[in-house]
């Protein structure tokens, strides 16, 4: 098949999920926050509040976008379009599956394959400072600049242990091509623990690991460090002015900034696509035996008259058997090699996004003088220590 | 392709290049310097430098940048309003300039030779060709740098006190 | 130069003038609509970065005339405008108000009347300090403990509406007494609620209390010396938590507090860490105070025996004659109060309030003066701002504890 | 006039690379010269250094060496050194005289 047609056809699908996923982070993260606060969370829109994250957008899209009088309209109007267009770029050179070939055609999942994908990466995290700080700087809003001084400050900051605690793998794997970077991780320690990054042979990254979590939570602007938005401070930090869609495009940005976060961790950190345990003891089932076990769970609950409410009584046997029948799809041979790696990565990620909603809804918030200590006095030493330590065990080991 | 690409970013980067000097307000120069390095840095690529083309969008438009914004953001200083009132110097200098920037053109065209041409891919300096370089014939003037920043950050920090 | 400062009206002008030749600073006009100022205070700030370098407080946005009101209500009417004041702990307002006139008619309060009003008082010190708690929480960015706390003021609110017929506006003590008879099954529900505190009080401490943020958020943020506090007039757990136990239920104990047996928690570092553990322990002592009130209630009348200010029984007032006059000159003419003055001061959730109530011998007071604590205590907010960052405006904000309904009545 | 498929294959001649670099350079310069405002005239700078960034990269590509892109790693290295210094002096500049306009700031003392 012609190489352009092809990737064509992939953006577009990575585009649309990756969309998709983010307007389901907001709903997850509604979700999962609304449980730890003892509250059900969006519930009218379709069952379970399913369809939430669809009324949102129609509410936003239909939404009078305001550009208020003081304000500087091209660069306020630029500012939204600049953060959303970097944060959706970085997923591009992110790996989900290996290579594999499907109906003739040699491919994998995942856009490109950068030779310098990590520095691509380190590249458009650095540019994605301008879209919060021109945003902030065009409303106009002393709210709103301050916002957007405390993240130019934080963001640059907290690249630097960020870049650091990417750094110590990669001495590990001597590569900065991300899919090289995945492959390397192949492989387990006496047979059962996975040689990711996090587990790596002579020097475990699990330290890098939390610190590349930490700065990454700075990076993204989330809590306990979400101080350009703190609402309580600063009203809404660098949107206050938004609406409409252009507040719609920060908080696209946001969720797009926090998934691909996730993705580079698990790439460079837990090993990308490769199993938790060999699949000699049935790893691969895992994911035929979650989904069976979740439809059947549905199926239960659709038996139970009590528990029943208007909308479950529809959609949890069609759920069920929805989940039941996708279940065996993991079995399809021919689909194995794709379905089984893109399992395991979006699980990964998966579990560090609900990671980043869990710290949400547990800590609260630094204070911006702190913040900026934290990283300066704590995290950065505390890196570049890791750095060190790493880089004279890889030499030493030779 | 490289023909087109070339014509695309160096249109960009001499748009946003005239857009930093035409325009009075100093974020908007900002903005447009940081299209002129996003543009060049696309070049970088085309003329083989990869490790060039990151190092010029995470240091010079991910972190320097940041910093003329942010001092920029921090002043809220307004736009330049009185244009300048040394009409005559401007009147001779920009006349000049053009003929320098003439005459080096011509004169670049006319010496380079036609077959000199560049092509994608002939010539690649990753990281690691750049890396190897760096530590070992540069390895002086690469330690020497790292004083220098330290210098430059002890004068940045002394000159930034409140004091002064 | 931002076209929004020289757009400042003039009020900001005289309350944070400009110097001449001093440094360009930045004002920042934080509220009537902000998020965490709790209501509608506004706060002019002059900041040098993100340090405040001046703090004035402008009050009045909630204004709605309640002292004058009440010059033109009748004496038992007033109790319903008190409600309106300190919305969240309005039943120790309806106490303080209901001990000043009391004094004045000279009633003798039965003293099931009397536990049951320090059970509902204390309950409503669980109430208010539950919800700041919860705001206060929010304000620092931890968002769940603010709806752990709202979950506990549900059920308090429950047990009001239970006790009163409404959640917030409750006026349930009255002159006199009790406005209703405490409902069936009162009991069960208070000793419910006070049974599972406890241990939710420990879950908010778990959360907060040890917090690395959390402490590094409070921990020596908006000190005012105990000095200062003093001739502020500041009271409550903010001078308890400044070193000094100074508690009006212990100190001058109303409505038989002497016969309970609880702590004045008292921290020295004055700082809002300080005010956060002693808010915290008085939400306990407050369910000691409430568990004994439940263990010892005394049987007996609701109501005072003064039939000139209570207003009969239905049953007495269909058979009795006398009854029957009473409750006709209750109701058209009110209730008189001899003239005089009167003050009792109630330590309520955020310290001292009291209703200097001065009586001409008509229907109608002649003066209601509401010394509320809300207003004391907002005197230190310059004091807590200037020379802080903005992120401790906010702690500083949260740790006072002010009503707007209390400071602006 | 070339058909598409000739300029698609085409390559680029050296040479307009540098006359780029010289095109930026003297931009950069001459705003250098035209601009009033302090950060306007040092981000001409930066222009400047950039030109001269691309001309070396340009010639390293040609003479297949990787010291080009040394030179302009020194370059940025030294940018970065300036902007940090440069910004520092900008700022307590406009803290003393409360101007960025660079004739009002060309006396030495107050």
């Amino acid at each position: 098949m012609n190489f352009y047609l092809l990737t064509l056809i992939k953006m577009a699908l990575t585009a649309l999920v990756l969309l998709t996923c983010c307007a389901y982070a907001v709903w997850v993260e509604r979700k999962v926050l609304a449980h730890i606060q003892l509250r059900p969370g969006p519930y009218r829109v379709g069952p379970h509040g399913l369809l939430q994250p669809l009324a949102d957008l129609i509410k936003l899209l239909t939404k009078e976008g305001i550009v208020p009088s003081y304000a500087n309209p091209f660069f306020y109007l630029l500012a939204p379009f600049l953060a959303v267009a970097l944060a959706l770029t970085a997923i591009v050179v992110i790996p989900f599956t290996p290579e594999f070939e499907l109906f003739g055609v040699r491919t994998a999942i995942g856009l490109t394959d950068l030779n310098i994908g990590i520095l691509f990466l380190l590249a458009l995290s650095s540019l994605g400072v301008y879209g919060i700080a021109i945003g902030g700087w065009a409303s106009n809003n002393k709210y709103s600049l301050m916002g957007s001084l405390r993240s130019s400050a934080q963001m640059v900051s907290y690249e630097l242990p960020l870049a650091m605690a990417i750094v110590s793998p990669l001495l590990l794997v001597n590569t900065l091509n991300l899919r090289e970077i995945v492959e390397l991780q192949n492989g387990f320690h006496f047979g059962l623990l996975p040689k990711w990054n996090v587990f790596a042979s002579p020097v475990p990254q699990a330290l890098g690991f939390v610190i590349f979590l930490i700065a990454a939570f700075a990076e993204t602007n989330r809590v306990p460090f979400d101080l350009p938005e703190a609402e309580s401070e600063l009203v809404a930090g660098f949107h206050t002015e938004y609406s409409s869609m252009m507040f719609a495009s920060f908080f696209m940005a946001e969720y797009a900034n926090i998934i691909t976060i996730c993705c580079v961790a698990t790439v460079l950190f837990l090993g990308g696509w490769h199993p938790l345990w060999p699949a000699e003891y049935g790893s691969d089932l895992v994911p035929v035996v979650l989904l069976a076990a979740a439809g059947l769970m549905l199926l239960f609950h659709a038996a139970q008259a009590a528990r029943r409410r208007k909308w479950d009584r529809f959609t949890f046997p069609v759920f069920g058997v929805l989940l039941l029948g996708l279940a065996p799809v993991f079995l399809i041979p021919v689909l194995k090699p794709v379905l089984i790696p893109f399992f395991w990565f979006v699980a990964k990620a998966g579990f560090l996004v609900f990671v980043f909603i869990w710290i949400r809804g547990t800590l609260p918030r630094y204070r911006y003088d702190q913040l900026m200590r934290f990283a300066w006095t704590f995290l950065f030493p505390l890196s570049l220590a890791n750095l060190l330590v790493t880089g004279l065990v890889v030499a030493l080991a030779g | 392709m490289d023909v087109l690409l070339f014509l695309i970013f160096a249109a960009i980067a001499v748009g946003c290049a005239l857009n930093l000097v035409l325009q009075t307000h100093p974020i908007s120069s900002a903005l447009s310097l940081i299209g002129v390095m996003g543009s060049l840095a696309v070049l970088y690529l085309l003329l083989g430098g990869e490790f060039l083309a990151a190092v010029q969008l995470i240091v010079y438009a991910g972190a320097i940048m940041v910093l003329f914004v942010f001092v920029i953001m921090l002043l809220n200083a307004g736009g330049e309003k009185k244009p300048s009132k040394k009409v005559l110097r401007t009147a001779v200098a920009l006349p000049l300039l053009f003929t320098l920037a003439g005459v080096a053109a011509y004169v670049l065209a006319s010496q380079a030779p036609r077959t000199e041409t560049v092509k994608f891919g002939a010539y690649v300096a990753g990281p690691y060709e750049v890396g190897k370089a760096l530590f070992t014939t540069w390895l002086l003037p690469f330690e020497v740098t790292s004083i220098l920043i330290l210098i430059a950050i002890l004068g940045a920090v002394v000159l930034a006190r409140k004091e002064i | 130069m931002n076209p929004t400062d020289t757009a400042l009206d003039s009020r900001l002008q005289e309350i944070a003038p400009e110097a001449e030749g001093a440094p360009r600073r930045m004002v920042l006009n934080m509220g009537p609509q902000h998020p965490s100022t709790h209501g509608v205070l506004r706060v002019i700030l002059e900041l040098d970065g993100e340090i405040v370098t001046k703090a004035r407080p402008d009050i009045g946005f909630l204004h709605t005339g309640i002292e004058k009101q009440a010059e033109a209500l009748g004496w038992q009417q007033v109790v319903t405008i008190t409600d309106r004041m300190d919305y969240l702990a309005n039943l120790s307002n309806n106490l303080a108000y209901a001990l000043s006139v009391e004094k004045l008619l000279g009633v003798e309060i039965p003293p099931k009347a009397q536990w049951m009003r320090v059970l509902l008082a204390e309950l409503s010190r669980i109430n208010s300090h539950v919800v700041w708690l919860g705001t206060h929480a929010l304000d620092l960015g931890a968002m769940t403990v603010f709806f752990y706390c709202f979950r506990e003021r549900e059920d308090l609110l429950r047990i009001f509406e239970m006790f009163s017929g409404q959640r917030m506006m409750t006026s349930y003590i009255r002159i006199g007494g009790l406005a209703l008879e405490p409902p069936r099954g009162w009991e069960r529900a208070v000793r419910n609620f006070i049974r599972g505190l406890p241990e939710k009080v420990n879950e908010y401490e778990a959360l907060l209390k040890e917090n690395p943020i959390f402490l590094r958020r409070t921990q020596g943020v908006a000190v005012v010396p105990l000095e200062r506090l003093l001739d502020l007039g500041v009271t409550g757990p903010m001078i308890r938590a400044a070193g000094l136990g100074w508690d009006i239920r212990k100190a001058e104990p109303y409505s038989s507090y002497e016969k309970f047996d609880f702590r004045v928690p008292v921290e020295q570092e004055s700082d809002v860490y300080a005010r956060f553990l002693v808010r915290l322990e008085e939400i306990r002592q407050s369910a000691r105070i409430v568990e004994q009130a439940l263990d010892g209630m005394p049987e007996g009348p609701w109501k005072a025996d003064a039939p000139h200010v209570v207003l009969p029984d239905r049953e007495k007032m269909k058979t009795q004659m006398e009854a029957l006059i009473y409750h006709f000159k209750i109701v058209t003419e009110g209730m008189r109060v001899p003239a005089g003055e009167a003050y009792v001061p109630v330590e309520s959730p955020r310290g001292e309030i009291g209703f200097y109530v001065v009586s001409d011998g008509g229907a109608q007071p002649w003066r209601v003066f509401m010394r509320t604590p809300s207003f004391g205590n907002l005197q230190s907010l310059p004091e807590m701002f200037e020379g802080r960052l903005i992120a401790d405006t906010i702690a500083a904000l949260g740790s006072m504890d002010f009503v707007l309904g209390d400071v602006d009545r | 006039m070339p058909d598409l498929a000739q300029l698609l294959a085409a390559e680029v001649p050296l040479s307009w690379y540098l006359i780029l670099s010289v095109i930026l350079f003297v931009i950069g310069a001459a705003g250098f010269l035209i601009r009033r405002n302090i950060i306007t005239v040092f981000m001409c700078i930066e222009l400047m250094l950039n030109a001269v960034n691309l001309s070396f990269i340009a010639f390293s590509h040609k003479l297949k060496m990787v010291d080009g892109h040394i030179y302009s790693f020194f370059v940025m290295v030294v940018a970065a050194a300036e902007a940090a210094v440069g910004l520092a002096i900008i700022l307590t500049v406009f803290k003393n005289r409360e101007t960025l306009e660079i004739d009002e700031v060309s006396s030495l003392k107050l």
